[in-house]
């Protein structure tokens, strides 16, 4: 479990201190994934960094399974780092030493491993993120995407309690990125590793996380369970996130509302609702005539959910509304 | 040919490479065993580094900044006793070694200060964050992130030797350099001088090209 | 005033030089004085007529230096001996030399040489050529002793005292590291040395008022009394 | 214009050629937006530094306007690139260069701008980046997403004609991306701006791309208008790219069919079909009880689509598919 | 007290000073122009850079090379007649200069080289593909980026200028090192070696001190 309470980091620049993070306090479950999303330079990076004392607090107690890890000694804190793996966002990959000697890198620096183990681990590593042809390379030869993943094999070579990922998969196609969480996803429920992930895709926070923080110019301003936080965000900030992650562009939306005609609906279905067939049902019974202006059916982690915007035309609203509302259905009147 | 050469003792030419060779081995070794670490530490403790620690940096800087300012002829003298202590005498190629070394290791620290400096620093925050301690920080990420640099150093700084080691008659060294200028230069020979010092060229030309392949191989940026 | 710009060593040559260069200002010649710590550049500078004299050698390696730079500077007046001579911290007389005992000369042509010469005068060894100068220790010829000989700068060897069986110094350093010539020195040179520093110049300007005027001022009374005083024996006046 | 005509290029890796690129031939447009997409280390990022000779080609010709570049003088190449911008996978900022300096840097190059147009200018990119806060930082001082963005200024600042974009919004949260999209776009239409854009994220394609190229293995294997390869891919890697970005999970979809009862049709609409009211009228007609099982109505670029998964039981199959048909709807049976 | 400092004589310290101060100063100023854009250029030419040449790095390396190999002292009389040539006389402080310049040069560009190495190569192609020629990646990449390092250069080679300087007593120049030599070691005043190192010590940390300092500053990694 990790838990900021009132933590605070400033920056210097030029002899000013600049807030990047104000005084926040929360929980992150031991076993969970726990996203960060936020605009860039909310204070993502300086959050995690927090977490395995890159940076150190202004102010305020980091605590880690309830012990106050900002009072550390040097080698307490090495040995939580050594639970901790990290992704970084610029790689940050050793340009003298191989992709295979890099993965094996933080293997060596625990020092209880064997030559055997270490050359075993790294090869699983290597086939996992895909890179088996490149283990000789140098990361300079090496493609953007590639790169990135020779740093997240890194973060998984000692097999950490902890994994705090710095937009690992930013880099990532969708496929790739696609099984890098799959990984991840299985670590967390195999060995109850607990991941705090950054990222800006929203499609990874709906695929991998438990929870999701929002972050807006160094504060947290929603936290919550994914689901709830994506069908029913609160703050702007976290509005913004979801309609552009439904692929809502605000203008072309009104432009859209505007030009169609009758009742504007959001429906949100969530589990079991969304597959039923509801829609034609409704259009049957009630003799109203819908299109999809826009939505999408998709999971959030392993649930099934659905929003949809429709415009309604014609035949018995009320009772429309009522058989959908009857059927588990969030109903929004957007107009 | 023979008459162009009169003064050349070849024999006595090869005793001068031999020394020359045994005074620059031998001090470029120490050197590197004692300013290596001597460099990692000035790194480590200067300002806003790993173990930024500014009395042991400014007592540290300023032992290096000492050996540096005083004057290798000055060094040779004033370090005999110290000479003495350390291998029994302070005469010959064996007395010349301790004042080299005193010379150049300060020397080769300052310049493996400035190359660790180069290093990236998020790959020392990458080393720090899998839990190294500081060791493993050196061993495993700064050193070997600036080998390139460290082996430039080094063929920076056994070439500066070379040019020291010129001085070691002072106490009864030997070598090339002394011989130019003992028999080169004071006596008038010319014909010495110019062998010694195109085989001082050499030398130097040789160390330039290995340190030159050394850097290229270990660049992997 | 006529100038008149002399190169020397720091000590004794340009503090002689100082102190007749008031007395040559009375006499409408000022004295430029051009310290060197190198034997070679102050012939140079004279014979390539960049200054018009020097003040630093002796005969010998003047003949030397002209025979080996093919120049042809010439001496006008010699001036004083700085004698020569060899020193021990562990025994009292030359004689008292062990088989290999290790010894200490000045690595530069003219001491050197002049060093061994000395230990051929004193029977030690036996010089191939028994005149020659610039010898070293390769030139050689008989060494039953079997001395092991170390080449050192000339104002090093002091500082090494302890480490040797004998050392070979020039008298003003042996002076100057606290020695005392008369009771140290095992053997000394006497003043019958052919070693008078000299005043040098080009044959040129040999003549001339002014250089004349400096040669009578270095060689004058004052200046007998003064090196007497002054260097109390490691420097004996030559006139 | 920019043409490749088989052009090829091998990187050395331990005295081997190893392709990064077979012989490819293919044709960009002047002022069209032209998509990249592929998987990590197909070869993206190398074919565009071809564009301007970051990277030699090993063999073939690249024209620009029917001008044989890699015959061009170091002058000529240097006018060509005076004309190319481009936004780098790593960014590449100085990093003594404040951020101001930065996007100056290549006007102060091009040297035909007085002190007095570099400050206007700097100062219009750093508003419309949103960095004008950040102005007299340093790069080191910045976040990732902050140091994307200075690149994005700085190819940009001296109005290039060409811009090429390697991984451009990588780093960048939805809104971010969305805005510097949108100024990609508005540069586009206004100044016919020819732009190289590689990227993973198919919503980016589908925003601002004309036409897209899928890349597998150091080979172009799709290449067409995007709503063509979006809507009916035919290579694998392209199918994998699109459902990627449908955010349909091929093992997840293979359960959630397995489980639905009836058809599945795969309906796909294109433009004014998209919005009519047609689903519930099928249902009304055919009888037929539909469940929507995945899918998605948005934009390619700016005409609307929509591509929806559907389960059908019971009424009358036959008249529903051809009404569907008979509306212009593309209807695939996948069971 | 004026016991123990019987043999110095202040007035001469203050010219040796001074002395020191303009030789150093002046070789430093042509050092730094020389070199600099010989580091340049052999960073330009070597193996895998922008203007990759192995003919013209092999020739520039090698003529730093001569000059670094031979010994200062034989440098000091092998460049009288140039020195003569280039400011009309090779004695004195001005004498010393051109051979410190000679010696300084080399040793700077070869640091320069080693810094300029250390330039990441994205930087460099960015500047590149902005259409800039080879003068503006020169001034408006490379040396910025390399700032740092090259002021960390300037710094050592300031340093080994001091002590070359100690050797310029050979034609006729001075200063703080050659006082030390004349006085302290050729005529056993320790007071005077003691006062001169001390000043040399002194003076060679406060280069220190300003040099990391500067580097400190134009530090934005
Ligand atoms: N300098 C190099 N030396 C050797 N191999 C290289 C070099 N640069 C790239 N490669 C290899 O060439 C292939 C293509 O690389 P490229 O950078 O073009 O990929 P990419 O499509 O841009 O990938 P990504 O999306 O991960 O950035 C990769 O397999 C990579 O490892
Ligand atoms: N070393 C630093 N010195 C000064 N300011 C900094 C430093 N590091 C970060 N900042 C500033 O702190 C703020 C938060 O930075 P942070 O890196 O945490 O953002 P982020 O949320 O990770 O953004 P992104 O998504 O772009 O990576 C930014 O405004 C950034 O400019
Ligand atoms: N002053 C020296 C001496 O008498 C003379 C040296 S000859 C170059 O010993
Ligand atoms: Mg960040
Ligand atoms: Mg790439």
């Amino acid at each position: 479990m990790i838990e900021f309470d009132q933590v605070q980091k400033s920056y210097q620049v030029g002899g000013r201190a600049i807030p990047a993070l104000h005084a926040t306090s929360m929980t992150i479950q031991a076993g969970e994934v726990f996203g960060i999303v936020g605009h860039s330079g909310a204070g993502k990076s300086t959050l995690v960094r927090l977490i395995n004392l890159l940076e150190r607090p202004t102010d305020g107690r980091i605590l880690i399974d309830g012990e106050n890890i900002t009072d550390y000694s040097a080698e307490q804190l090495r040995a939580l780092r050594r639970k901790v793996g990290m992704i970084f966002q610029h790689f940050n990959l050793l340009s003298s030493k191989t992709v295979a000697d890099n993965i094996a890198f933080p293997m060596k620096l625990a020092g209880n491993y064997s030559s055997k183990e270490i050359s075993v681990r790294v090869a699983e590593l290597l086939a996992r993120v895909g890179l088996s042809d490149h283990a000789s390379k140098y990361p300079s030869q090496l493609s953007g995407g590639q790169k990135q993943r020779v740093g997240i094999a890194r973060a998984l070579a000692c097999r950490p309690a902890i994994l705090l990922c710095d937009e690992a998969t930013s880099a990532l196609d969708p496929q790739t990125t696609q099984s890098v969480l799959q990984l991840l996803a299985d670590i967390n429920r195999e060995l109850g590793l607990t991941i705090v992930l950054i990222t800006h895709e929203m499609d990874v926070v709906r695929r991998v996380c438990d929870r999701v923080a929002v972050m807006d110019a160094g504060r947290v301003v929603e936290m919550g369970a994914v689901s709830d936080v994506f069908l029913h965000p609160q703050h702007p900030t976290t509005r913004d996130f979801v309609f552009e992650s439904e692929n809502i562009d605000r203008n072309e939306m009104q432009e859209d509302l505007d030009q169609a005609s009758g009742r504007i609906l959001r429906l949100t279905f969530r589990g079991d609702a969304t597959y039923k067939p509801l829609l034609g049902q409704v259009a049957r019974d009630s003799g109203v005539d819908f299109s999809i202006l826009s939505g999408r059916i998709d999971h959030i982690k392993d649930t099934p959910y659905g929003q949809l915007t429709l415009s309604l035309v014609g035949g018995d609203l009320g009772v429309a509304m009522s058989a959908l509302e009857a059927a588990d259905v969030h109903v929004e009147v957007l107009r | 040919m023979e008459d162009l050469l009169i003064n050349v003792d070849w024999v006595e030419i090869g005793w001068a490479s031999w020394d020359t060779l045994v005074m620059v081995g031998l001090s470029l070794l120490f050197s590197v065993l004692i300013g290596l670490p001597l460099g990692v530490l000035l790194f480590l403790t200067g300002k806003r580094q790993l173990l930024e620690q500014p009395a042991v940096y400014s007592v540290l800087s300023f032992l290096v900044n000492v050996l540096r300012s005083v004057p290798f002829i000055i060094l040779l003298i004033v370090m005999i006793p110290v000479t003495v202590m350390i291998i029994g005498t302070s005469l010959g190629v064996a007395g010349a070694i301790p004042p080299l070394v005193a010379g150049g290791a300060p020397f080769f620290a300052r310049l493996v200060e400035t190359s660790l400096r180069e290093v990236d620093r998020g790959i020392i925050e990458a080393t720090q964050a899998m839990g190294a301690n500081i060791r493993q920080i050196i061993f495993g990420a700064l050193l070997p992130e600036a080998l390139p640099g460290i082996i430039a150093a080094v063929t920076v700084t056994a070439i500066t030797l070379v040019s020291y080691a010129a001085m070691s008659g002072v106490v009864g060294g030997g070598g090339l350099g002394d011989l130019a200028i003992r028999f080169g230069y004071q006596r008038f020979q010319t014909d010495v001088m110019v062998i010694t010092v195109a085989l001082l060229v050499i030398f130097v030309q040789l160390l330039q090209m290995a340190g030159d392949r050394l850097v290229l191989y270990f660049s992997r940026r | 005033a006529e100038e008149l710009s002399i190169a020397a060593t720091a000590v004794p040559h340009a503090e002689i030089l100082e102190f007749v260069k008031p007395q040559l200002m009375e006499e409408g010649v000022e004295l430029e004085i051009k310290v060197f710590t190198d034997y070679v550049q102050p012939n140079i500078q004279v014979a390539q007529d960049r200054m018009d004299a020097n003040f630093f050698q002796h005969q010998p390696y003047l003949d030397e230096f002209n025979a080996g730079r093919g120049t042809s500077l010439v001496s006008v007046v010699g001036v004083h001996v700085e004698p020569f001579g060899a020193y021990s911290r562990k025994i009292d007389s030359l004689d008292a030399l062990e088989d290999g005992a290790k010894v200490a000369i000045p690595n530069d042509p003219t001491n050197g040489g002049r060093a061994l010469l000395l230990l051929q005068k004193a029977g030690l060894i036996t010089l191939e050529d028994s005149s020659k100068i610039t010898a070293t220790p390769r030139d050689i010829a008989e060494n039953p002793k079997n001395l092991d000989f170390f080449e050192l700068e000339a104002a090093t060897l002091p500082r090494v005292l302890d480490q040797v069986d004998v050392a070979l110094i020039n008298t003003n350093y042996a002076l100057e590291a606290g020695l005392n010539p008369a009771e140290d020195a095992l053997v000394i040179e006497g003043a019958e040395s052919p070693y008078v520093n000299i005043l040098v110049s080009r044959e040129d300007n040999k003549d001339s008022e002014a250089m004349q005027k400096l040669a009578a001022a270095l060689t004058s009374e004052a200046v007998r009394d003064f090196i007497n005083e002054k260097y109390e024996g490691a420097v004996v006046p030559a006139f």
